[in-house]
């Protein structure tokens, strides 16, 4: 009952967030002394690249190693898996889009060679060699070990984005959210606001999940009623 | 010859790429058993032994082969204990006879003394030191047998090893065959033509469909 | 294990000794890579000596790349497949081989990249030399790495284009590192931290490939 | 010969579209390049913007490479061989058609590392426009002279890894007038001598493929 | 049928790597004649077949294929006339059956509405559209006949065109060889058995060490 009425919510919740991040962002919060309107940014940027990360790469990775892990094995982890790096690939291209356009006024160019970015573009491209990685292989299981070994080793570049702003003292804002010792740095409406973005763009990740895993799942249907007529006619070319 | 089946499949359903290479076998080979699998061409001969040398995985129904289950037991340990000869039974191209011969001997800590008796016996002494790429068709066939006969495996799985073999080899297949069955080992070989000696009484099994729809004994 | 891993790299050895293709192809592809490199960048950025041991990795990496594709294509005739497969070799063993086989293939070009890169790329010799050791475990990594992805993108379609595109990321960290301890040599500059990496990632490859080479195997 | 060039360019545009490869593979694969390349030249050399033609053709050079052998390798089965070299094909047409084909993949990932070039290697939007041209005609040379150089090796041992060898020193000079070019139009220089270098180099490629190819075919 | 010479070979030699795989053949060869190659394996049947069909070069002796001199004459112009089915009897593994057929009808200006015809004699119909790389290995020779019964060649060469296929493929083929060569085709064929087909009297040219040791009609 509880988990029908959050299935139902799920969508309403996320467009109403992120309908209030947007209006919350755009006309409540002030400009930046600084950075002006482009201050407006940080209510996209920072929690796109948080859900590109760590949530959608995050829940990737752990399906994996539950794949992986003999006693939690199943096809279901190797789907959501699959699903999750699915929509993190669009997630880590939002983070590159919306990090460029906020580049090109600040830095006064569209790419710089900062460790964070590099990086992060690196990330991209093991998460398309990892669909690529699945369409090479035709078998289930082998598949699904195979891409979840890559995908546990692939997450091996998550910290190292996360830390490279301080190994590398580059370009790329550092920590600016939350301090180490996680004290709020920034006050008030702005505050609430990130927040609330970060709430907004998790909850469109888990929305975006579960429309892709169902579609996997109709598939799935659909290729085991396929399979069932197939089996059939090959059964009946051996009656000729 | 133990009665014990070595082979016991139970609705198996091998898919590739969503077509079903096998609908559906159910199968028992005892052990010590010969066995000939027959069929039109397409009909799953290959893809049945490609299942049970564990090469291919099962998609559906149960099966446990050498008593390995294919679905949850070691594959590998399966492999290691089937010998495989394939439509073309290539090793390493760029080794010559010996060497690829020494290197299965070496791999399952076989002496290598045997390797010039086993080339001898096929019948392939003056092409011993020949890079493998060079061999004539036949040659390879034969290089394929010799491996067997290095390793002796518990199930032999041959996959038409007649095709491209001179009559002389042919005649020193169907001897191999004979002893290899004394010996207590279980081969299922694929076929098209019956079998030319007339001293073994094989179960014939004719597949069509991806399924067995007759098993002659 | 360690008998399978001899076995294995001898023969991959062997068959390299046979075929010639590291000594006529890839060391001419290498030193012929060193120098467009340097062509591409135009006299004013290749004669700066600080670019060399970027050239050099990049180099070094696309011949790696080459390498590790021969590597996997002994293995991947459709007959060698199942005969192999039903020896039921050691998979541990296997990767080890194929690592260390691969290691001594890269290990003899990269030192003779590293004269290239003396010769035409005006880096130092003296900090060339101290930079060795650390090349030297970079391109072990970069092997066992190599075996890993080799092994994952074997039997499926387009291999030999796929692995590029898997391994490429997972030697960036080795590329930025080798090349950052590389010009600390030159600089006389400290070592230590890039050495860190590499080691690491050396530890790691291996211990990753010994315990799951046998899960990526084709079943 | 026009007709079997169609019929060979669009056969092996089939299998392309058909495998995916280069959408797929080859195409991570040269954003990853570029991105190395940037990486191990570090910051300073690769943020400089004069850097970014000969880094943009560095890595299409390898992204041709891997096409060039792929495009080979389509042919070089040995029941495939046997079989199409009883059809007779007229060589010109072979040697026209695969170019095509060749071009024609060569030219979209140009068109896309080139965009991969202005935002990463901060290449100026419109010089990268006014070299287009340029980059096409160059890339069009590569894909004859690739071919051609893939016939010679085609059916020889290790062909994957003699094929490099032999085509880059034929690269170097499509490489060098390339890159110029593509710098003069950066810095709104004058063109003209490396256009004709390029054109030159284009319709002698072309011009020996057709008069040659089947002398190069095996016999 | 004509009785001029097809294929005149005259002291001719094959090397491959220093040795000899044809060591001095003479032999002469009618238009619209059947001929089988029989040998041990390795005796040189399938490079004796390669060198007719312009595959390999002539490293000594003369001779000439369909007019066409082994030594001076353009090879190309050869292998145009000449159809192939060897071992490995693949095409583009890549496109499917009738892909690969309508590339071959149109690469000879062929009608490619002959192709689901064709498909049709051999038995394909029913995996047409399937790649050539899935293809089992009797399928895949089946599809080397089709190839060439869109080509119509005047000389057939067929390296153990028996090999995997079935029975029913067997009896299809033999039709086939009578159809060809009674519409003035010459074949030659390699084959460990002799021919099944009663009604057809082929010449047998027995191949050891590289040369031709007997010769019956
Ligand atoms: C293409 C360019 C960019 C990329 C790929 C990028 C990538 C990222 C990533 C991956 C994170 C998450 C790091 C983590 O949480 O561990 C992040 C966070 C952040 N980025 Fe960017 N970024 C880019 C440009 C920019 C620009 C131009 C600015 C502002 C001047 C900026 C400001 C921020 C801020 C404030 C955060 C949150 C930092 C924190 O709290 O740790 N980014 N970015
Ligand atoms: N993806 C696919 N789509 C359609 N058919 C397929 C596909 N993959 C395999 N097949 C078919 O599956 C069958 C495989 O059969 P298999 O190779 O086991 O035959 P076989 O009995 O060994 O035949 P042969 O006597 O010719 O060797 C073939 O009929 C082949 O055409
Ligand atoms: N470089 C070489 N060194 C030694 N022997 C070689 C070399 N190259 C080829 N051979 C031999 O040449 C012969 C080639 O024979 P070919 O392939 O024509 O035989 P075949 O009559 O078709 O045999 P099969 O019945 O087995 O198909 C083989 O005996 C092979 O071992
Ligand atoms: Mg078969
Ligand atoms: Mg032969």
């Amino acid at each position: 009952m509880m988990k029908q009425l959050s299935q139902r919510l799920l969508g309403p919740v996320t467009l109403v967030l992120l309908a209030l991040t947007f209006w919350l962002g755009m006309w409540v919060t002030p400009p930046d002394k600084v950075q002006g309107d482009l201050v407006r940014l940080v209510y996209v940027h920072p929690a796109i690249a948080w859900v590109a990360l760590y949530v959608s790469f995050g829940t990737a990775t752990i399906a994996s190693a539950l794949y992986l892990w003999k006693r939690t094995r199943s096809m279901v982890m190797d789907r959501v898996a699959h699903c999750a790096m699915e929509v993190s690939v669009v997630f880590i291209i939002l983070t590159l889009i919306t990090g460029s356009i906020w580049g090109r006024p600040t830095w006064g160019v569209w790419w710089a060679w900062d460790a964070r970015l590099t990086s992060t573009a690196i990330l991209g491209v093991l998460a398309v060699g990892y669909l690529a990685l699945r369409r090479a292989n035709d078998d289930p299981t082998l598949r699904a070990r195979r891409s979840a070994v890559f995908a546990i080793l692939s997450a091996i570049n998550v910290p190292i984005i996360h830390f490279s702003v301080l190994w590398w003292k580059t370009l790329h804002q550092g920590a600016t959210v939350f301090t180490a010792n996680r004290t709020l740095l920034i006050h008030g409406i702005m505050a609430w606001t990130l927040l609330i973005s970060f709430v907004a763009f998790t909850l469109l990740f888990f929305w975006l999940l579960r429309a892709r895993y169902r579609l996997e799942e109709s598939r799935d249907r659909a290729r085991s009623a396929a399979l069932a007529t197939s089996l059939d006619m090959r059964r009946r070319e051996g009656a000729i | 010859m133990t009665g014990d089946a070595v082979v016991r499949l139970d609705g198996a359903v091998v898919l590739s790429s969503g077509f079903p290479l096998l609908s559906g076998v159910d199968l028992e080979l005892a052990s010590g058993s010969l066995s000939v699998v027959t069929g039109a061409n397409g009909a799953g001969k290959t893809s049945l032994l490609r299942l049970l040398a564990g090469l291919v995985a099962l998609s559906a129904g149960r099966g446990s082969v050498v008593g390995v289950d294919l679905l949850e037991g070691d594959l590998r340990q399966l492999r290691r204990r089937v010998g495989w000869l394939g439509h073309e039974g290539s090793f390493y191209d760029d080794l010559s006879v010996r060497e690829n011969l020494a290197f299965a001997a070496r791999a399952l800590g076989r002496p290598t003394s045997a390797i010039e008796d086993v080339v001898e016996r096929v019948g392939l002494t003056h092409r011993i030191d020949t890079t493998t790429k060079q061999l004539s068709a036949g040659q390879r066939r034969r290089l394929g047998l010799s491996w067997l006969l290095l390793r002796r495996p518990e199930l032999w799985l041959l996959d038409e090893p007649y095709a491209s073999l001179d009559d002389e080899g042919r005649t020193f297949f169907d001897g191999l065959l004979g002893d290899v069955v004394a010996g207590g080992a279980t081969v299922v070989l694929s076929a098209h033509d019956p079998l030319r000696s007339t001293a073994l009484h094989p179960r014939t099994l004719c597949i069509a469909g991806g399924r067995i729809v007759s098993d002659v004994t | 294990m360690i008998r399978i891993a001899w076995l294995v790299a001898l023969k991959d050895l062997r068959i390299e000794a046979r075929s010639r293709v590291l000594l006529w192809q890839v060391l001419p592809f290498g030193a012929m890579a060193l120098l467009l490199s340097g062509l591409a960048l135009g006299p004013t950025h290749a004669g700066h000596s600080s670019a060399g041991p970027g050239l050099f990795y990049l180099v070094t990496l696309f011949v790696a790349l080459l390498m590790i594709n021969r590597s996997q294509a002994i293995e991947r005739t459709p007959g060698t497949r199942a005969s192999i497969a039903t020896l039921g070799l050691d998979p541990a063993g296997v990767f080890l081989g194929k690592t260390l086989a691969l290691a001594i293939e890269l290990w003899v070009s990269g030192v003779v990249l590293l004269c290239g890169a003396v010769l035409v790329l005006h880096t130092a010799l003296h900090g060339a030399l101290l930079a060795l050791p650390s090349i030297l475990v970079t391109l072990g990594a970069m092997a066992a790495a190599g075996t890993l992805y080799g092994a994952l993108t074997s039997g499926g379609e387009g291999a030999a284009t796929l692995l590029p595109v898997l391994t490429l990321p997972a030697f960036a960290p080795l590329l930025i590192s080798g090349e950052r301890s590389f010009s600390a040599a030159l600089n006389h500059g400290a070592l230590w931290q890039w050495w860190v990496i590499v080691v690491v990632a050396l530890v790691a490859y291996l211990g990753v490939g010994i315990l799951l080479y046998g899960v990526l195997e084709e079943s």
